[in-house]
């Protein structure tokens, strides 16, 4: 066979670092294949070997997070993490990123990552029955933050609602460092059986590779790498196409995917995402240790000219490949039919471990499979660990401070803590019509396993100031207050995703904060026995040079192993309402000193591992024994916001006893929980060595603090709601 | 009890009503619309909620042009119930089933949350268990739930007292707080809402369960 | 047979409030030029083959009043162009 | 001053899939039209007062680049015509 033209060489010294290509990486390529690449060999290489394919940075340091357990049946590495949920079904489940896409575009960004990580969680097997977002804008003020909040939303809504999936749960948050790169993370949730999920390891040579849904097109092509521009003489067809999500043709391929793997039929799936027919193809083979041979003549083009390089580079969305035990092809093409999808068969298995690519009747490339992955690169970066500063304690702050219902009316009124029902109320939470638990209801979202009495718990964290200050008990602080989130929602916590947000790594004190917050995300998981099971990496996210603040998400999931365990926040005319835990007086990176303006960089809440272990597995016994009605764990903006939080549900308002007086109400110390009683005399039994105190009795409409104070709850409700539509009107 | 629940490619909400009506003792079986179908042994046909082809152009246009829908008008003319939910809602008008339209919501926004619901009408199949002008929580989940229909029609709906549902609090911008209208032989029903969200033991509200109970009363008499 | 490229003009009927016209008019508005009476349409463009343009607009116009316009709330014009 | 009546034709950029507009032509398709190559397009309408017809075409242009198409992936014509 012919094979198509290679490289000159100054061509290839040209167009390799334009691809993202380092000096060292290039010379690699030309001892893998003993010359020079082809076009279509050079853009599979960069492609492979790019950041966000190759974790070249990360991948040292992901590799010492904890990621075993008895719950983990299958951890980083496939598509999506898988954990035993008892009773033969297991929970899949990933969170992605699409932050440079969604700047560009953002409804078909935030669409196109909604899209994305549900194939993630089908292509295992998995029945997608949920999914969160996690949100990050710039200054409320700068211009563009509005529109891009408005595209962001409702491209996710867009997506999840057509799809639907009911979108449960997340976090939006703004701050001047994510200006110019937006941070739009989403976690998909699915659920399957043990004895059914399916994997990517091709095998089995000689059987047919299947190309399943939606046409190849020039969109995103080379979104993977970091590529700018200009592979081609003409600059307008070549620049980068947005990719446009197509939830509809989503959701089919979907129910035909799972159909389809019902049938028996099927030996592996990918999905196409980042890098499309190239790392899908790869991974495959590579996972299988076999070679996999495509005719791109095959494959359905949505334009007539594309060239091998851009068919294997396109992102084009809702496609899938997928390896027929051989022979079965007319019995897949007839279950892809009842569904009115396009299947087509481009080409096999092969035993020679290669990649080998053909297009009218050339060779495109021809690449082996273990070299290419085996040889990608791997990067040790320079890193320089932050000191964390002393820590700033309430008796710090001079007096007189502003009096603190006063603090509480702003912090309300603060888009980063004032109600997201602007938001989620976009999002359809309620679809398959099992949602236990909706946004603003509780402290994670629940959601119910059809025909079983259990459900499971949701919820994305992070606290990027705190990580800014302290990388390390930043990473830590996301991971137990997921925990914590998920506990006080009547789960006990299985394990974690986590998309991890930062700036240039090649700049060391950027690569600190990553190494930093792997440390403290690692330390904590080991110590809940909560291991991550899947995740994402997301880096070079900065404007010029501006980095944003280091923000690795944290997305959780719980057992709650009985309906009657599920509890929200909202308090109730007659509870009793008790603080769990130590109060110290942390303010560093509090919603608190934000508010009154004060600049600082001092040590964020200590984490202390014990503690949170010995507060969190009492929460559960206690749901367990019905002595607590709600709960809410105290987060930013400190205890008496978290107080007001809990009036709102219900509208119910609280006599407070004496208990703290100005800044500490606003503290944001750690492993602390509001629990909520009709028998405070059972609960404080219970109680009996821990740290606790009594906060106060819900009654009548107003929040009443024990020097007299007070503010009606609708007033604090009206502000709560407000801020957000006010902001966009 | 027969409950022939059509699925349009996108509808997404079929195994939701499947559930709603199980429960009030419908056998459902869930019928593809890609092909003829022969409703004689059902009771009721249910369009669910969804975004029926991607709801491309306009809602519920496309699946209202399929042939399914003959058998669903003939079926309809027969005598037989017809419920549609959301975008079975929209299915109906744009096949003239129902009369009107449903545009996009007044605040260009989807909106899912609970909604106020009054029963205008308790003497319709659909809804004779509940007591006269009974408030209920039901949720609403649409981009397009927005009812338009011009001042002749809406006039004809009123004077032959075919409005069923009203918003207590319009979350759409819905002529004459309309959120579900009936036929006149009071066998076709068509609204945004989503009762069956809020029909089971372990939903917020239970207050949409009378109205597959209305419908069980009424065929199982 | 000749090749009519077709462009279908969907808009809103003038009688009726387009909040989406509103709302760019707003922001148009908001960001100092003093637009007015801002409405969005849609159009629909397509190829099809035809014996002339009579036929060609005539198919135009079924397939307006079958599936691309909603005489209930919107109005359509049409235009035909043979291409070349 | 003189009114112009101003339309803004909003169309995706021809390599941008347009499900929408595969998904219409399906349609047509099956109710037995051999419509091809359909797309569906916005078109936005609206009045503005400018010196003459260049400075409302102006005007346009930054409406359109500003708010109304996103150039990353739509395509946009303009067609200024004054209002009698
Ligand atoms: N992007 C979003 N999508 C869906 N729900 C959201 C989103 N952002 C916030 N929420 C919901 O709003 C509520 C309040 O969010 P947040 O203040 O972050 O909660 P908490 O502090 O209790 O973790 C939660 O129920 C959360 O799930
Ligand atoms: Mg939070």
């Amino acid at each position: 066979m012919n094979r198509a033209p290679l490289l000159k060489d100054t061509d290839f010294r040209q167009r390799a670092p334009e691809l993202g290509l380092k000096d060292n990486e290039t010379e690699t390529i030309l001892e893998i294949q003993g010359r020079l690449p082809t076009e279509c060999e050079l853009g599979i290489f960069s492609a492979i070997w790019s950041e966000h394919c190759s974790y070249k940075s990360s991948r040292a340091w992901l590799s010492t997070l904890h990621t075993s357990g008895d719950v983990v049946i299958h951890g980083p590495g496939e598509n999506a993490g898988v954990i035993d949920i008892g009773d033969n079904q297991a929970i899949a489940f990933k969170m992605e990123s699409h932050n440079h896409p969604s700047f560009i575009e953002p409804y078909q960004g935030a669409a196109t990552g909604v899209g994305g990580v549900l194939r993630d969680i089908f292509t295992m097997g998995a029945r997608p029955i949920a999914t969160l977002n996690a949100l990050r804008f710039g200054d409320p003020e700068h211009p563009k933050t509005r529109h891009l909040l408005r595209g962001v939303v409702a491209g996710i809504s867009g997506y999840g609602n057509s799809f639907g999936v009911p979108t449960v749960g997340g976090e939006v948050n703004f701050d001047p460092s994510y200006n110019g790169n937006i941070l739009v993370n989403t976690m998909a949730v699915g659920l399957l059986d043990q004895d059914k999920i399916f994997l990517s390891a091709a095998a089995g040579v000689g059987n047919p590779l299947l190309y399943v849904g939606a046409a190849t097109g020039k969109d995103g092509i080379h979104g993977a790498s970091m590529a700018s521009a200009s592979f081609a003489d003409d600059a307008e067809v070549k620049r980068p196409t947005v990719q446009v999500g197509d939830p509809f043709m989503g959701k089919v391929l979907c129910d035909a995917s799972l159909a389809l793997m019902r049938s028996g039929l099927v030996v592996a799936v990918q999905d196409m995402g980042a890098a499309g027919l190239t790392s899908s193809s790869v991974e495959m083979a590579s996972k299988g240790r076999v070679g996999v041979k495509l005719n791109l003549d095959h494959v359905p083009q949505r334009a007539s000219d594309m060239s091998a390089f851009e068919i294997m580079l396109s992102e084009s969305q809702e496609r899938m490949l997928v390896v027929l035990k051989a022979g079965t092809e007319e019995a897949a093409l007839k279950v892809h039919a009842d569904y009115a999808l396009s299947t087509t068969v481009i080409r096999e298995i092969t035993d020679t471990n290669r990649l080998e690519v053909v297009q009218h009747g050339a060779c495109y490339a021809d690449i082996p499979v273990d070299a290419l992955v085996n040889n990608a690169p791997l990067y040790h970066r320079p890193y320089t660990l932050k000191e964390p500063e002393a820590p700033f304690l309430c008796q710090a702050l001079s007096a007189p401070q502003p009096p603190p219902l006063e603090t509480l009316k702003a912090l309300f009124g603060n888009l980063n803590l004032a109600s997201k029902r602007w938001v989620f109320e976009q999002y359809d939470c309620l679809i398959r019509s099992q949602t236990l638990i909706t946004p603003g209801g509780g402290d994670a979202a629940v959601v119910r396993i059809p025909e079983h009495n259990k459900a499971i718990a949701l919820t994305s964290d992070c606290m990027p100031a705190y990580v800014f200050r302290d990388p390390e008990m930043g990473g830590m602080q996301a991971v137990v207050e997921s925990w914590r989130n998920l506990i006080a929602s009547g789960a006990k916590p299985l394990a974690l995703t986590n998309n991890l947000n930062f700036a240039n790594p090649e700049d060391p004190r950027i690569m600190g904060q990553i190494v930093g917050a792997i440390k403290g995300i690692s330390q904590a998981c080991t110590a809940l026995n909560y291991p991550v099971v899947s995740g994402n990496v997301s880096l070079y996210n900065s404007t010029g040079d501006d980095p944003i603040l280091p923000t690795p998400v944290i997305g959780g999931v719980g057992l709650i192993e009985d309906q009657s365990f599920v509890r929200g926040s909202a308090l109730s005319e007659g509870q009793h309402l008790v603080l769990l835990g130590t109060t110290e007086g942390h303010l560093s990176g509090s919603r608190y000193l934000e508010q009154l303006g004060i600049k600082e960089t001092a040590a964020p809440p200590p984490i202390n591992l014990e503690a949170e272990q010995r507060n969190g597995y009492k929460v559960i016994e206690l749901i367990r024994e019905n002595h607590i009605q709600a709960c809410h764990d105290v987060a930013d903006g400190g205890v008496l916001l978290a107080i007001a939080e809990m009036c709102l549900g219900k509208g119910v308002g609280i006599t407070l006893y004496p208990s703290f007086t100005g800044a500490e109400w606003f503290a944001e110390d750690q492993a602390r929980y509001l629990l909520a009683t009709n028998d405070l005399e059972g609960l404080t039994t219970a109680l009996r060595s821990y740290d606790w105190q009594l906060l106060g009795r819900a009654e009548g409409d107003s929040l009443v603090l024990s020097e007299g104070d007070s503010v009606t709850i609708n007033t604090l409700q009206e502000i709560f709601e407000h801020a957000l539509p006010n902001y966009l009107r | 009890m027969q409950a022939a629940i059509l699925s349009f490619p996108g509808s997404n909400r079929e195994q939701d009503a499947e559930y709603a009506l199980a429960h009030v003792g419908f056998s459902c079986q869930i019928v593809p619309s890609h092909s003829a179908a022969d409703f004689s042994g059902v009771d009721v046909i249910v369009l669910p909620g969804g975004f029926s082809y991607g709801d491309y152009l306009r809602s519920g246009a496309i699946a209202a042009k399929l042939p399914i829908m003959h058998d669903v008008r003939r079926a309809a003319k027969a005598g037989r119930y017809v419920l549609g939910i959301c975008n079975g809602f929209q299915i109906l008008t744009e096949s003239r089933l129902l009369p009107g339209a449903l545009r996009m919501n007044t605040g260009q926004l989807f909106v899912c949350r609970s909604v106020k619901l009054n029963v205008a009408r308790n003497d319709s199949a659909f809804s004779h268990l509940y007591q006269p002008n009974a408030n209920l929580d039901i949720p609403v989940a649409h981009h397009n739930g927005n009812y338009f229909a011009d001042p002749d029609t809406l006039e004809q709906l009123e004077a032959e007292e075919r409005v069923i549902f009203r918003y207590g609090d319009n979350p759409n911008g819905s002529m004459h707080d309309i959120a579900g209208i009936r036929n006149s032989a009071d066998n076709v029903l068509g609204m945004m809402p989503h009762p069956e969200n809020a029909a089971l033991a372990h939903h917020q509200s239970q207050d949409g369960l009378k109205l597959f109970a209305s419908l069980a009363a009424r065929i199982g008499s | 047979m000749t090749e009519y490229r077709i462009a279908v003009q969907v808009s809103l009927r003038p009688d009726i409030l387009d909040p989406a016209g509103r709302a760019a008019e707003k922001s148009l508005q908001s960001m100092g030029f003093a637009a007015r009476d801002a409405r969005i349409g849609k159009t629909i463009t397509l190829t099809l083959d035809a014996a002339d343009a009579a036929e060609a607009e005539a198919k135009a116009e079924q397939m307006a009043d079958q599936l691309l316009a909603n005489p209930v709330m919107e109005n359509c014009s049409i235009t035909v162009t043979p291409r070349m």
